[in-house]
């Protein structure tokens, strides 16, 4: 086991992560301008669809590849439901909701620095993955603003009948889902030859821009996480709870979408990257969506949740602990 | 010069297009948008140092001289905020005709 | 504290440069310049989202005691904007003397 | 709707977060901060230009009601401005409360 | 012909493009940063400039070379006029002298994008029109400012006499400009030296930062053209009769290029920059000078007309189509 | 004497630098936004510290290492010191301590360019020099202030005892020190293994990232150039003197360098650049750190100094003149 969370902690990006948190511990004014961060974040999306779409192209596509969107979708939609009836009696149905579409979708900065440990592993993936990860983003919003519609008891409507353009439109075509989707199709129909012509910037570039993009995420979730002790919480929820919650639900997710992946005998790459989509929680996509749909929910609940203690979990620990316990698994 | 309200509106980036959209709709003649401003409030600190854009605010300013419009624009703003947060102030000012 | 005038201009971006410089000659005792608003008017939208700056705003704060060189300024500005599109508030502030 | 002050203050950019320090310290009820502004005043141009923030200004918006609030604001930042250089401008507006 | 219109699309740069588009019209949130796009704009100028002069540094400069920049600079000077005098009845004189402005200058990304496209088709072209087109920016400028001062009627002359070096300096040292001619300059000087110290950056990158670009310019060219269809022009010209004249513009300076193209017997590689060259019109380096020198022409003319329909229209078929007609016409 | 200028001067980043100057001189536009040159800037701190980091993994750390860094923080202590006793009578005390805290410190992007120039040259340098670069930021801040302290008479002691852990923040972990040291320490924990992931990224785009970052420092440099020859200074010194001082710490502060190289007997590459971190002023950290420390010291004198007049010397003079008298003394 110790050998996996070596070749993690070891890998550049990971001690960027590391480097950027402990600035704001020692209370460093390093800071990554705003527009440089969302600009590595966009060439991280382009990137990763570029290359999973380039891959499909040059992949068969076998029943393995739909039953893998299958279960994906599925446990994009199965995991929402279930936060959601956990958490509402704890708390405003609204930032129930908020949670639960949170943790029913995924972060591609998560998945995308899976991948890296794995490339870094010498073990593959199939680029159908990324196709998987980019169909996850969206139904867990439009499922937590259908069970905030129906729960809300006692609230005066004032939203009026749901508007279904806007919805679809807010969860389906947010900026990041349209640019991983709109890359992999490029990159699918390009192929190997797109790749030829733009390979050096998205391919050998990638991992040294996820250094410097993990640095800025160590620093925003690191202030977060320190936002997150000192918040007087709106939910009625201490600190501690949410930091226990936030580390039980990757944990329960993870142990379902592995579940999932072993059940359809996934190779050892694709099923990692699986669980590590059950088990990540987004905070760019979801939060975007929930501020305009739910601004009643508070955001300073669901965004230090995922992005300050789910997030590094994920990458510190998860990524080599999911991946010890399905070698584990698959081993007997 | 005219007498006209100078009506400024701190919310968060995310609503900006909801807010642009209402104020045409309310019938504002017409307002400036300065982006990525940080900001702290009821709901605590926002950083604006996010990629996302979820906690950072924006400010409109907008001069309105037609007492009604105003009005309507008060009126019509409020319950935006009362969702969302935000605040908004509303001061005399004297508005250069060119 | 003094009383003064707080003079607010938005105009476009391409033209900020030349702003300062009249600013400068008509003697403001100094200015604040807030760059990449955007913003709508009777010209339209304009969206701050080209590389070249020629859909951008940017805004402009004049705190001024003198009540001449406040004239000065307002009469000053006036052409500029009157060429260009923007708008020009003027309200009543008091400076903070430190 | 309640009367209040709204305070602006143009700083440096390197020491806003010690104003932002300063305005929870003294009680402000919040503040909203719009960074990477330029300017000119008495210690010359600052051109907004440089990696490094040395002659970048940014510009905080304060809004208080309470009048002993208002006062410990004005009275606190006033050392600050004084060493440091930067102007602040206080003037009425109505608060909208939702 | 299907094949030059096929290579052109499956570009990769040309369908980021079309990506960027789509994502304004199903009203996606998907945004480039504006200091990112200023930047990606920066580094096409910055290597397109320094190749440019490392292939003039390579190669001979003999009559061609002069007579290629005499024509461009030549087809800068007429276009402006013709285009002042077509339009200058129907329209306000200020309006009539920027568009004018407009289209006598270029569009550097347009000239880059087609560079881009002879590269994938292996097509050799020269470094000296790199230089061509930086020289093709200015004239046009000069020239839309001194007819509006000549041809505005009873208008108050607010402006007083003329101050050419304001003039000069508006129009030949704007910041796109300068850097094209001083990074061509520094290419020359530093020759293959220079170039191997900066190949990879310069280079290997070109590509695919030129699909970032063209990603944010197919989001900027829909919006305007939505803002277009919009818009009550006060130029009293229907959003039509504009959309028309975009289109039938670009296509008779076209026809204008190619011919002197053609009658100066250039390669093939260099007769299709030509070309392009007096087709594309400026949305950067003009419409920033005419909103100094010229403030009271109406932007939200001529800038959609130049950004919206022209720059889309070059991209996806102009390129082919010129290429296609040159192809027939040397092939006689 | 005249090839060591040459080779300096025929370097792709010097030239873009001279580029951005010349641009303010004649009035363009021309402009790099402000967060992508603090990108550029973060780059080039990120990339030196790591590629330092991997130096110093491969090589040996024997006595000499220890001795160069021991004689780089000696005169880290000492030139503050000496230039704050120089200016104190001239000037008020809180600009000579500025001043003194400016020269004492140094610039990592001088560091760079020289590094830049000792690669073209071909000639090896010490990993170890960089850690010394990183070390060297911090102690003329602290010594600064504490002269401010010890001399300011009569001033109104509105500060109170003095904040050590303030101070210490304020030095040692401003961003860009605790950039270079982090960035460091992860390339010397993952070492050639690291570097082969991130080579692409750090290594291969460096020279290209310097030359836009030197297009942007000459742009800065001439502005400010153009400010100190207009300005009112309120130290009472006239901008002549200030130049001229400007020019005469490099080369005393050089001398000094020099002369602890010689007699350590460093090699040729370590020699010039502990010279040229003596020669060098800071315009990034150090200035930063004073508006906190010393507010009331007017950055419109030691900004200037350093950035305007001290940067462009060490850059076009400065890096081959101390090279030549390095190999003319170490000839004998
Ligand atoms: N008293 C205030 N003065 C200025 N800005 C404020 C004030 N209160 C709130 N804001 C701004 O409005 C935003 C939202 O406020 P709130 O909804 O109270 O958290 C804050 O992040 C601030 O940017
Ligand atoms: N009523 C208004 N309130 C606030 N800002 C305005 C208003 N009208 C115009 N502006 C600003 O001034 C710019 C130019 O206005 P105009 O010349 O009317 O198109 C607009 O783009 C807005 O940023
Ligand atoms: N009269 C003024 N009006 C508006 N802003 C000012 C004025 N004077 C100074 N400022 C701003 O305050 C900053 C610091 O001023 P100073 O300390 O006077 O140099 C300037 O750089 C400007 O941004
Ligand atoms: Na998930
Ligand atoms: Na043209
Ligand atoms: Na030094």
């Amino acid at each position: 086991m110790d050998s996996f969370f070596l070749t993690n902690l070891s890998s550049p990006p990971l001690l960027f992560f590391f480097l950027g948190a402990a600035a704001v511990f020692v209370r460093s004014d390093l800071e990554i301008p705003t527009q440089i961060a969302k600009f590595l974040s966009l060439y991280l999306l382009f990137a990763i669809g570029f290359k999973g779409g380039v891959a499909l192209a040059e992949s068969e596509l076998d029943a393995t590849v739909g039953l893998t969107i299958a279960a994906s979708l599925l446990l994009a939609c199965v995991v929402p439901v279930y936060v959601f009836f956990l958490l509402q009696r704890r708390m405003p149905v609204a930032d129930a909701a908020a949670i639960a579409a949170t943790y029913g979708s995924i972060s591609a900065v998560t998945f995308v620095t899976c991948t890296s440990y794995l490339d870094a592993a010498g073990i593959p993936w199939g680029g159908h993955l990324v196709a998987a990860m980019a169909l996850m983003e969206s139904p867990a919003i439009i499922i937590g603003i259908l069970l905030y519609r129906l729960y809300r008891n006692g609230t005066a409507d004032t939203d009026g009948p749901i508007d279904w353009a806007d919805l679809l439109k807010e969860s389906c075509l947010n900026g990041s889902v349209f640019l991983i989707v709109g890359s992999l199709l490029i990159g699918w129909f390009t192929g190997p030859t797109g790749m030829a012509q733009i390979s050096p910037f998205v391919a050998d570039l990638f991992i040294g821009v996820l250094c410097l993009f993990l640095l800025d995420m160590g620093i925003v979730a690191a202030r977060r996480l320190q936002d997150l002790r000192h918040a007087q919480q709106t939910t009625g929820l201490g600190p501690t709870t949410l930091i226990g919650a936030s580390l039980a639900l990757p944990l329960v997710n993870a142990a379902l979408a592995g579940a999932i992946a072993l059940l359809l005998g996934l190779p050892e790459g694709d099923a990692l990257l699986l669980t590590i989509l059950g088990a990540s929680a987004s905070y760019i996509a979801v939060p975007a969506a929930m501020r305009l749909a739910l601004p009643e929910a508070n955001p300073s609940t669901y965004l230090p949740m995922s992005l300050a203690v789910t997030f590094p979990f994920n990458l510190l620990i998860g990524i080599p602990a999911y991946h010890y316990v399905l070698r584990l698994l698959t081993a007997n | 010069m005219k007498p006209c309200k100078r009506i400024e509106i701190v919310i968060e980036e995310p609503l900006a297009r909801r807010m642009e959209q209402l104020l045409k709709e309310l019938g504002a003649p017409g307002y400036t948008l300065i982006p990525r401003a940080s900001g702290s409030g009821d709901r605590g600190l926002r950083r604006a140092d996010e990629p996302t854009g979820t906690s950072t605010n924006c400010v409109f300013i907008v001069a309105a001289d037609d007492p009604d419009t105003v009005h309507r624009l008060v009126e019509g703003i409020r319950p935006l905020l009362s969702r969302s947060g935000g605040i908004c102030l509303i001061s005399d000012a004297q508005w250069l005709r060119h």
